[in-house]
């Protein structure tokens, strides 16, 4: 079990209704918890709509997560 | 400051410090739309997330500053809540040569565009407000903004 | 006006009056370079010819207006006495999307190189002044300022 | 023979010490009086440099020259 920081933006933070929590999870990569969280909240994302970063830097959604790590899954971009 | 996020009127930022060899200056200024994809929009949301949006903004920066002949870049990016008209995004390129100013110039929005961690949520005349799902705003003529969904 | 000559500041005549369905404006700013072609330059002089740079200009606007797809453009060229740093010409294009108004900007500022009837005195600071020939200042890169002549 | 009003600017101009002058010639071209004047005022030109305006509108050099036109000579431009 890894317990993270996680940190919800814009489209994800409205079906969350909130910015952040405190999560336990099993799942061992940032892939398999957009999935947990995917049934959990019911984004309306694909897995490859969606980047995620692990302690603010953009990660391969197969990186192995690791106890106390911050997680922001980041749905398509649109600045500028 | 190479990229900066603001939420702040971006026009109160601009100041024009100028290396002496400066021959050309390039601006873009991405501004709010009263009209987009049809729909009328009353005003609009920028949400950053500012820890990765500053990192990436300053890596763009930095890797045009190496690999275009230019002596000067710098973008702002507004956050929070924008009018019609108001400067979205604000981006300078200065070099003795004018091709490489427009390159640059052009390079820097479509990365922004691409890989810098901000949302857009339109709210529009009739009262809805959407999280703009943009895909392929870097590759704007095939572009069609998605709406994520209503809220 | 679409395209103007001033012997004032150009700073204090650019405004912003915006179509409401602008989303994107790029600008250039063609400044005076303390160096050219490793010369020390100290200031520089325009001369235009009035009558015809007027109405060369304001074609090459309104065949840019007709060719692209923009919601407006200007361009403003200095004329008289300028120091380092000064802007020497400004244009800028507004649009709906960005790739037209950087395409527009950049054919008018080589357009207007091409055929616009201004000449440039440079002096430097050892006291020499020549008039610039650029056959090819709007194809840059091939680009040799040679002196006409010293005087 | 027709009378002109020529119109110097910038390098030429430098080079007649006044910047208009009424002249009456006996050439029938713009081609023609500019290798007259290039005579006359040693300007550092070949014919390819050289642009004309007729009446404030560029020609031709190959135009006729007609009783009273506005000629100017433009060397090659230097804005922006």
């Amino acid at each position: 079990m890894t317990t993270l920081q996680i940190t919800y933006f814009a489209a994800l933070r409205d079906t969350t209704g909130y910015a952040e929590e405190t999560l336990t999870t099993e799942m061992a990569t940032a892939k398999a918890l957009f999935h947990e969280l995917t049934a959990k909240y019911h984004w309306p994302f694909a897995e490859t709509d969606i980047q995620v970063a692990i302690n603010d830097r953009y990660q391969s959604t197969d990186t192995l997560l690791k106890e106390g790590d911050r997680i922001v899954f980041i749905p398509p971009v649109a600045g500028g | 400051m190479l990229f900066q996020l603001t939420n702040q009127p971006i026009e109160t930022l601009i100041s024009s410090s100028l290396h002496p060899h400066t021959g050309g200056i390039v601006t873009f200024e991405g501004r709010v739309r009263a009209i987009n994809d049809d729909r009328e929009v009353s005003s609009l949301e920028y949400e950053a997330y500012p820890e990765l949006a500053l990192h990436e903004g300053h890596t763009i920066i930095s890797e045009v500053l190496e690999q275009f002949d230019i002596l000067e870049a710098r973008a702002i990016h507004r956050t929070g809540h924008l009018a019609i008209g108001d400067i979205a995004v604000w981006i300078m390129s200065a070099a003795v040569h004018r091709k490489e100013a427009f390159a640059a110039t052009e390079y820097i929005i479509n990365a922004i565009k691409t890989s810098v961690p901000i949302w857009k949520k339109e709210h529009y005349s009739n009262g809805e407000a959407i999280w703009v799902r943009c895909d392929r705003c870097a590759d704007e003529h095939n572009h069609t903004a998605k709406e994520v969904f209503s809220l």
